[in-house]
């Protein structure tokens, strides 16, 4: 009998084997979007069973959370791209043969990443991450332009020195470990190292986590580890960045709190509070900034994507059963505004033939619809009512305020300064007299509203069942 | 035990040592055989401890590390060289002085952070540990200060060696030899890439022209 | 119970409006009756509520986990209901009136509702995420308002800036309450009043609250998003923006100030005091010289509540003191202030929109002789003015008397900066007061006085019926209210004494109508008494006169001294009746310079002339720091063009330090 | 109605002829003054009179563009002037008008017949009348925050803004200079100077085109309608002349209870007072030259300044009441 926590890194490892063997991307496609189908069946399964510790895997409430997001975006993002990459073809931007690798890869990034999820194991965590890296990589470089080219090297060499960076902190956190817990695989499973965190020597978890903190936060994106982002995002395929901002970079911050569990455990090593408040709060404001000067739609977001990142990160920084909530809620919230945002762009970029600002004018006369759609995305991934980013917003500036009202003034100075930048870009794009080039879309609303009706909804009213298991992963977070 | 923790040690000093001449090397030629010692020494370091530990899986990364890292990466990479004729200087950011002070104070770092951790908190000794991070934040510095693509993978390279080092001194840690492997794949990947997309002799791009070209946002 | 039914149901019918207009084209002529029947309810319920003293209250499962979403409207919620609500029914009313196939968009009616809707559940959310939840979308749904003429630069200008100001503002209010809910999350207002904050946490969150709301309310420096985004609207939402919706900010400051934070400590008053009496006096210095119609009316907006900020300090100086008769003084003056501007500024706004419409201008020197074209608007238009300009015995003078009253009682608080700031702060609204009448004289006299300046004002025609009794109404209330001061401030005494633990004596005067501060003894103004005089002295004049004289009228031309001109370019215009108060005023205020270039004798060039004023406000709070952020922006911007090396510097020198912070602690 | 109340009405009826019956003769007092000095034979005494009564009679010439607004300006304007000079006791303090309002309202009053004439000057299109209105409310804007700080002072003195309030309370009080009275009387004379268009402010019988003020305002009126706005400037001097004997030199004035012999002797003493002050006027007005429009500031600056240090020093003297 299979698993629960098997099913979600198998069902999508044995469809990337089948949809390499698929020829005609039509059926590639369908088969990608029932793979993810039965993946997201399979997290919502996980989702309710019961919490389990094996030697391999863990299911707690905390990374239950991550599962069911991955899988759902995973879900969305499939049948998105499902109707997305036919355009790609008609314009020649793309072959049937690498779509069959295309639908292949993106099964194996969804199915390392939950690999990473589920792991209770440190090194299967780093390699199921820098599995899923590595397969972005690889699909950034898709279109095989220059700059997609470019891109895709400049990620693939960040994230190599992060893999390796990473790996030395795992290396660390084992050589922690050992001493506790004996040699073996059981000096690197999350849960006994957990458990045994007090007895480890601080300083060397202290070294560990800043080789994590490093290694992991590239992929975070937190600045000034960031630059792959912007770019990867802009040069790849829209399906892939929407995952890329969507999920990559929680199952790295996902990661990384993991790590900062195991340091709250043991109370003589370092806090890794206030680091994580500078380095989340210099992403903040320092991404807040890049907003302004960006002409490409998608790498614009993309920044957007290091400013939330970077609030997420300042959040779990400060800490506390509010912060963390809040930091948890933001996460979510995060991937599905600006997955459904990546949705919007990828039509706008269909319907206008172009990623520059400058191309994109007047939208709310040309697409309508399409309009409405990006503006309450952007409107919500800005933080205001009704959508669910108001709440985690709310919660993480006032509960900030009300701990450290000096320290509140920077998060809220770079929201802010963000904010002009994206309602700015935002009037710009849907306001005016239209320009260019008005082609039909042909992709699928379907995700998009999805989303944002998700969105929508946790911005009204958070089920009671959800809130217990924010509460409880907030309080794993300590 | 105590001789065979005497001669790892030694051979780890030998690859830091190794290390100091790869930042001190002016010619690629001559990086790369650097490079190439300090790849077999890894090998000799890590047989070492699979013959002493028991540990016989320890040999395919010792065997990895040799014939991949210590022959075959740095013959290809002596061949592309010469074809690219790029073989004369390196261009380097700052001087060989400078950056080997900076190397010294890595090692006075790694160092000092080793001191703080109790001396039976670890699974590995202290100083085997200072000197693998050493190599590990060397090999990075190593990518930082030169501007030729090849010295960059040399220094990449070099990093990864500091950490096989690090994992198999980490007694009893599970997947080393996995990990080892995969990390060969990553190396392989990025020399094919040198390769295959012409990033010739430098990633460090300060064509204004290449840039308009290649760097999105520009427009 | 039936109240509670009522406000669900009329909120109910709101959100059904935006809903049918989202969905379909044809029922954008829908939207307005159904808000006015909702706005009608809404009021009728907040009368209900305010009259008997009570309070409704309902809690929902939405929001906020645990707290959920609660809902309260208690006598202040409901007074400033009244005031959102007759702003709501009257621009319905004025939309009503819209033409169906040209002047209805799906950018405008839809939104409508969902705005009005908002304000009123700001008004009644009990708990801090609620409200700051619906004020917020209150800013959005006004914000799509103001850019619905999404082609003119000038509005997508205007709502830019309006949002990020609303935004700054939101995130105050994110502090304030942040500081009064404290670190562990007592978000309800009840867990706030059962635990108010400490001093030093009580001052930041009087800060923040005064910037959150001092922002939606165009509180100097705080102001220079108002005449831009709320001209930029249609105007029967700038009426609402203008006349209401900052007064959904007063209530907001109120709600902290005088509820939420506790008993008040004296020195919270100086604040709302200072920064109220430099708006009042800047915010007319800008109306007297700005040339646009309606940005002459949002500047004045920024006057008056500037005024009602005075006011407001000046009962929180009284409340700490526990001078609570003062205090009910300086209290009613600033509800009654907020409910007599609701009225005349709506007034003002959709008659600007009447002429807007008449003649498609909105620039003062473009009009002229409007009282011919369009007589009925002008004589309404003429009542927010003359009310507005806080004359007798209309409405905006009732309320400034009684601020006034309760500024002369300012010399007896104890505290040394008090009462020294109450006769500055005295002189400064006597200066506004004036001001404010010159203001209106202007505006009205080269709008509709004289002749037209333009063919479209010569062509102009009065609006729709219906367009002119939403008007109506609103001049009625203004009359009304300037009579009836001494009856609405007693009606507003329960609510009064709940927080200021006193109210003014209703029919202790003279006359059961007259508006009594502090006793009869002291200060009484009873205004039925004196228009009763005025009436009659002016009827039994012009009785008298008719009788004795000829009778005889002669039309001729003009004398002007002598030298009439035929040409409606010899007429003073708006820009030359405010040079005097320009020279007087301008030169300190805003750095007036005139330039002449006159040409020698002889030579035929023209002679030139210019006037080159500086905003201070918008240099120092505005441009400075966009100028900041554009630049900082532009030189982070490097950082997108680094090659891959520098980009592993970066990282190298991050690892690189973290590993040097964890060697030297310990 | 009981009998209390007739009697309250009959003496707030004789009260408002009485203002309007000694407001030429004021006027008259003045330039006959002010002529005298100037070795002139001057005026009669009764003028004024005779002037009122000419332009009623005569026809009214109305500019073709004049609209209905000013054609009623000039009523309302004139009822306006008139019930806020009715508001200033005169010859008692316990009058109906005494307790209807107040002297925050009274200047209010004034703003609103200001305001009207100023309408009125911008109805017919001329640039004179635009010149007129519109340095008349500027001239406006600087006494009004003088007025306020001189109303302020009185209040912390007496503890009331009622006039007649103020009046009782400086009768019932010993006689004491105080240096912030003094001071209040030299603002208050200076705004007084100013509303009323009086040297130095205006000059009230120029027509020098670029001097006027209140003239230039009113330059298209004639007739009846010129006739009422004149009585309205007539009736502003007497109010600000029964203003300054209210409040610096009230006494004779019958008290509240007072009965018919008493409002008798406040009568007489109250003429007396008022007639010195106009001829007082006249007296200042032959001694100084107008000035420039734009050294009004200054002027009416002078007015705030000491205003504002009475203020101060009311604070010292006393601490009012509440």
């Amino acid at each position: 009998m299979i698993e629960a926590y098997q099913a979600v890194v198998l069902v999508p490892y044995a469809a990337a084997l089948v949809l390499a063997a698929v020829p005609g991307y039509r059926v590639g496609a369908i088969g990608n979007v029932i793979a993810s189908a039965a993946a997201f069946a399979a997290g919502l399964w996980l989702m309710l069973g019961p919490p389990t510790v094996g030697s391999y895997a863990i299911v707690d409430e905390f990374n239950v959370l991550f599962v069911a997001i991955n899988t759902l975006v995973g879900f969305t993002t499939a049948l998105f791209s499902a109707s997305y990459i036919g355009h790609e073809i008609e314009t020649g931007r793309l072959s049937p043969g690498f779509l069959r690798f295309y639908h292949a890869m993106f099964q194996a990034m969804m199915g390392s990443m939950n690999l990473a999820l589920v792991a209770n194991n440190i090194g299967l965590m780093w390699v199921g991450l820098e599995l899923a890296t590595l397969i972005t990589v690889v699909m950034v470089g898709l279109y095989r332009t220059p700059q997609a080219i470019e891109a895709a090297w400049k990620y693939f060499i960040l994230a190599s020195v992060g893999i390796s960076l990473a790996f030395f902190g795992t290396i660390l956190v084992y050589l922690a470990g050992q001493p506790v817990l004996g040699e073996g695989l059981q000096s690197m499973t999350w849960s006994l190292l957990q458990a045994t965190a007090v007895r480890m020597d601080p300083a060397l978890l202290d070294l560990a986590f800043i080789f994590l903190l490093i290694g992991y936060g590239t992929k975070v994106g937190l600045a000034p580890l960031h630059a792959w982002l912007p770019d990867a995002h802009a040069e790849g395929p829209t399906p892939i960045s929407a995952v890329l901002s969507g999920l990559l970079l929680n199952v790295a911050l996902y990661a990384l709190l993991r790590f900062k569990m195991l340091m709250a455990g043991q109370p003589a090593a370092l806090d890794p509070g206030p680091i994580m408040v500078v380095m989340g709060l210099v992403s903040l404001i320092f991404a807040a900034f890049m907003l302004y000067q960006r002409r490409d739609i998608k790498r614009f977001f993309a920044y957007s994507s290091i400013e939330h990142m970077g609030l997420m990160v300042f959040a779990f920084g400060m800490g506390g059963p509010l912060a963390n909530f809040a930091g948890l809620l933001h996460m979510a919230m995060h991937s599905l505004t600006k997955s459904s945002i990546f949705f919007a762009v990828g039509h706008v970029a269909q319907a206008k033939g172009t990623q520059r600002f400058a191309e994109i004018r007047g939208l709310s006369v040309s697409h309508p619809r399409l309009a409405v759609a990006l503006a309450l995305a952007v409107l919500a991934i800005a933080g205001l009512p009704p959508f669910g980013v108001f709440t985690s917003e709310f919660l993480i500036l006032t509960t900030t305020f009300a701990r450290q009202p000096w320290l509140a003034l920077l998060p809220a100075f770079g929201l802010l300064v963000g904010f002009g930048a994206l309602l700015l870009r935002l009037q710009d794009t849907i306001f005016g007299e239209p320009v260019g080039p008005a082609h039909r879309v042909d992709a699928s609303s379907v995700p998009m509203v999805l989303h944002l009706m998700l969105v929508l909804a946790a911005g009204l009213y958070l089920p009671p069942a959800l809130v217990i298991w924010f509460r409880r992963a907030a309080e794993l977070l300590g | 035990m105590k001789l065979a923790y005497e001669i790892s040690h030694l051979l780890a000093g030998v690859m830091l040592v190794v290390s100091f001449a790869l930042l001190y090397q002016q010619r690629i030629a001559a990086v790369l055989n650097a490079f190439a010692a300090q790849s077999i020494t890894l090998a000799l370091a890590v047989a070492w401890a699979a013959w002493s530990e028991d540990r016989p899986d320890l040999f395919i990364t010792a065997t990895i590390a040799f014939l991949l890292k210590g022959i075959v990466i740095p013959v290809a990479l002596h061949r592309t060289v010469t074809r690219l004729g790029v073989h004369r200087e390196v261009e380097k950011v700052v001087g060989v002085g400078m950056a080997l002070l900076v190397g010294l104070a890595l090692c006075g770092l790694s160092q000092a952070l080793v001191v703080k951790i109790a001396p039976v908190a670890a699974g590995l000794a202290r100083d085997e540990l200072a000197l693998a991070m050493a190599i590990v934040l060397l090999g990075f510095l190593m990518m930082i200060v030169r501007r030729n693509a090849v010295t960059q993978v040399v220094g990449f390279m070099s990093m990864e060696n500091g950490l096989i080092l690090a994992a198999t001194g980490a007694q009893g840690m599970p997947l080393v030899v996995e990990v080892s492997v995969a990390f060969s794949v990553l190396i392989a990947l990025f020399v094919f890439a040198v390769f295959v997309f012409r990033i010739r002799e430098r990633f460090d791009t300060i064509d204004i022209e290449a840039l308009d070209r290649m760097r999105g946002d520009r427009r | 119970m039936l109240g509670v039914y009522g406000l669900g149901g009329a909120l109910g019918v709101l959100a059904v409006a935006a809903l049918l207009a989202t969905l379909t084209r044809s029922a954008l002529a829908l939207v307005y009756p159904l808000c006015a029947i909702a706005a009608v309810v809404l009021g009728a319920v907040d009368l209900h509520v305010l009259l008997s003293d009570g309070s409704l209250s309902a809690s929902l499962p939405l929001g906020l986990p645990t707290i959920g979403l609660r809902l309260r409207l208690d006598p202040l919620s409901a007074f400033f209901g009244i005031v959102v609500n007759g702003g709501v029914l009257a621009a319905s009313l004025y939309g009503l009136g819209l033409d169906r196939r040209t002047e209805l968009t799906p950018r405008v009616e839809p939104l409508f509702p969902i705005f009005a809707a908002a304000m009123n559940l700001v008004l009644i959310a009990d708990d801090a995420y609620g409200f700051l939840f619906f004020w917020e979308l209150m800013s959005l749904s006004s914000w799509a308002l103001v850019v619905a003429r999404h082609t003119d630069p000038e509005s997508r200008r205007a709502g830019h800036l309006y949002l990020v100001m609303a935004a700054l503002g939101t995130v105050s209010l994110l502090f304030a309450f942040g500081g009064l809910a404290g670190p562990a999350g007592g978000y309800s207002f009840e867990a706030i009043r059962a635990l108010p904050p400490g001093p030093a946490v009580a001052a930041l969150v009087l800060a923040a609250a005064l910037v959150g709301c001092g922002s939606k309310g165009g509180l100097i420096p705080l102001h220079a998003w108002l005449p831009l985004a709320h001209p930029a609207a249609p105007s029967h939402v700038s009426a609402l923006m203008s006349g209401v919706m900052t007064k959904v900010a007063i209530y907001g400051f109120m709600r902290i100030a005088f509820d939420l934070l506790g008993p008040p400590a004296w020195w919270w008053a100086l604040p709302p005091i200072v920064l109220g009496a430099l708006t009042a006096v800047l915010g007319l210095l800008y109306a007297v010289l700005d040339r646009d119609l309606k940005r002459v009316l949002a500047y004045s907006t920024v006057e008056n509540v500037g005024v009602i900020f005075v006011a407001l300090g000046l009962a929180l100086a009284f409340k700490a003191n526990a001078f609570s008769a003062a205090a009910a003084v300086a209290l009613t003056a600033a509800l009654l202030h907020v409910l007599n501007h609701s009225w005349f500024k709506s007034l003002l706004f959709l008659g600007a929109g009447a002429v807007l419409h008449a003649t498609g201008r909105r620039d003062l020197d473009g009009l002229g002789g409007l009282i011919r074209a369009m007589p009925r608007t002008a004589v309404l238009f003429l009542v927010g003015a003359l009310a507005i300009s806080a004359l007798p015995p209309l409405n905006g003078f009732v309320s400034e008397w009684l601020l006034f009253q309760a500024v002369l009682a300012g010399p007896t608080l104890p505290q040394a900066s008090l009462h020294f700031a109450a006769p500055a702060v005295g002189a400064m609204l006597a200066l506004a007061a004036a001001l404010a009448a010159a203001c209106f004289v202007r505006v009205y006299g080269t709008a509709f006085l004289g002749r037209p300046r333009s063919v479209e004002a010569a062509r102009a025609h009065d609006v729709a019926v219906v367009q002119q009794v939403a008007m109506g109404l609103l001049a009625l209330l203004c009359i009304l209210g300037g009579l009836l001061g001494g009856p609405l401030a007693g009606a507003l005494g329960p609510l009064v004494r709940e927080i200021a633990n006193s109210a003014l004596a209703a029919g202790g005067g003279p006359t059961p109508l007259s508006l009594v501060a502090f006793d009869a003894r002291r200060s009484v103004y009873d205004a039925p008494v004196i228009a009763l005089f005025v009436a009659i002295a002016s009827l039994t004049t012009l009785v008298i006169v008719h009788r004795i004289s000829e009778r005889r009228t002669r039309r001729g031309p003009a004398w002007d001294c002598g030298f009439p001109d035929p040409s409606p370019a010899t007429q003073y215009t708006a820009s030359s009746f405010a040079q005097p108060l320009r020279r007087v005023y301008g030169t300190v205020a805003f750095a007036a310079r005139e330039t002449v270039t006159m040409p020698p004798p002889g030579d035929r060039a023209p002679a030139h002339f210019s006037v080159a004023l500086v905003d201070y406000a918008w240099r120092i709070f505005y441009a400075g720091p966009a100028r900041a952020v554009l630049g900082l922006a532009q030189r982070l911007n490097a950082l997108q063009f680094l090659t891959i090396r520098r980009y592993l510097v970066l990282m190298f020198a991050a690892l690189v330090i973290l590993l040097s912070i964890a060697a030297v602690t310990t | 109605m009981t009998p209390a109340i007739v009697v309250q009405f009959l003496a707030q009826g004789a009260q408002m002829f009485l203002v309007l019956l000694i407001a030429p003769l004021a006027v008259g007092v003045t330039r006959r003054v002010k002529a005298r000095l100037m070795r002139r034979q001057g005026a009669p005494l009764l003028q004024g009179y005779r002037d009122l009564a000419k332009l009623v009679r005569k026809e009214s010439v109305l500019a073709e563009s004049a609209s209905w607004l000013f054609r009623t300006a000039p009523y309302l304007v004139f009822a306006l002037t008139w019930v806020a000079a009715a508001l200033v006791p005169s010859f008692a303090s316990g009058l109906m008008f005494n307790w209807a309002a107040d002297v925050v309202a009274l200047v209010a009053l004034l703003g609103a017949a200001r305001a009207l004439l100023a309408l009125a000057g911008m109805d017919v299109g001329t640039s004179f009348g635009g010149i007129g209105s519109s340095r008349e409310m500027m001239i406006a804007t600087l006494a009004e925050p003088a007025m306020m700080l001189i109303v302020l002072t009185f209040a912390i003195a007496a503890g009331t803004t009622r006039l007649a309030g103020v009046a009782d309370f400086f009768i019932a009080e010993p006689i004491a200079v105080r240096v912030s009275l003094a001071l209040s009387l030299v603002a208050l004379v200076i705004v007084a100077l100013a509303e009323n268009a009086r040297i130095p402010v205006d000059n009230p019988v120029t027509h020098l085109e670029l001097t006027m003020v209140h003239e230039a305002m009113v330059l298209e009126y004639s007739g009846r309608h010129l006739a009422l706005i004149e009585a309205a400037s007539m009736l502003k001097l007497t109010l600000y002349l029964s203003l300054l004997i209210c409040l610096f030199v009230p006494f004779g004035m019958a008290p509240a209870a007072a009965g018919l012999g008493g409002w008798l002797i406040g009568t007489l003493a109250w003429s007396a007072k008022l007639l010195l002050g106009a001829a007082l006027l006249g007296v200042w007005e032959v001694s100084i030259a107008k000035m420039r429009v734009f050294r009004l500031p200054d002027f009416l600056g002078v007015a705030f300044v000491f205003a504002f240090i009475a203020i101060l020093l009311a604070y010292l003297s006393r601490g009012a009441t509440v």
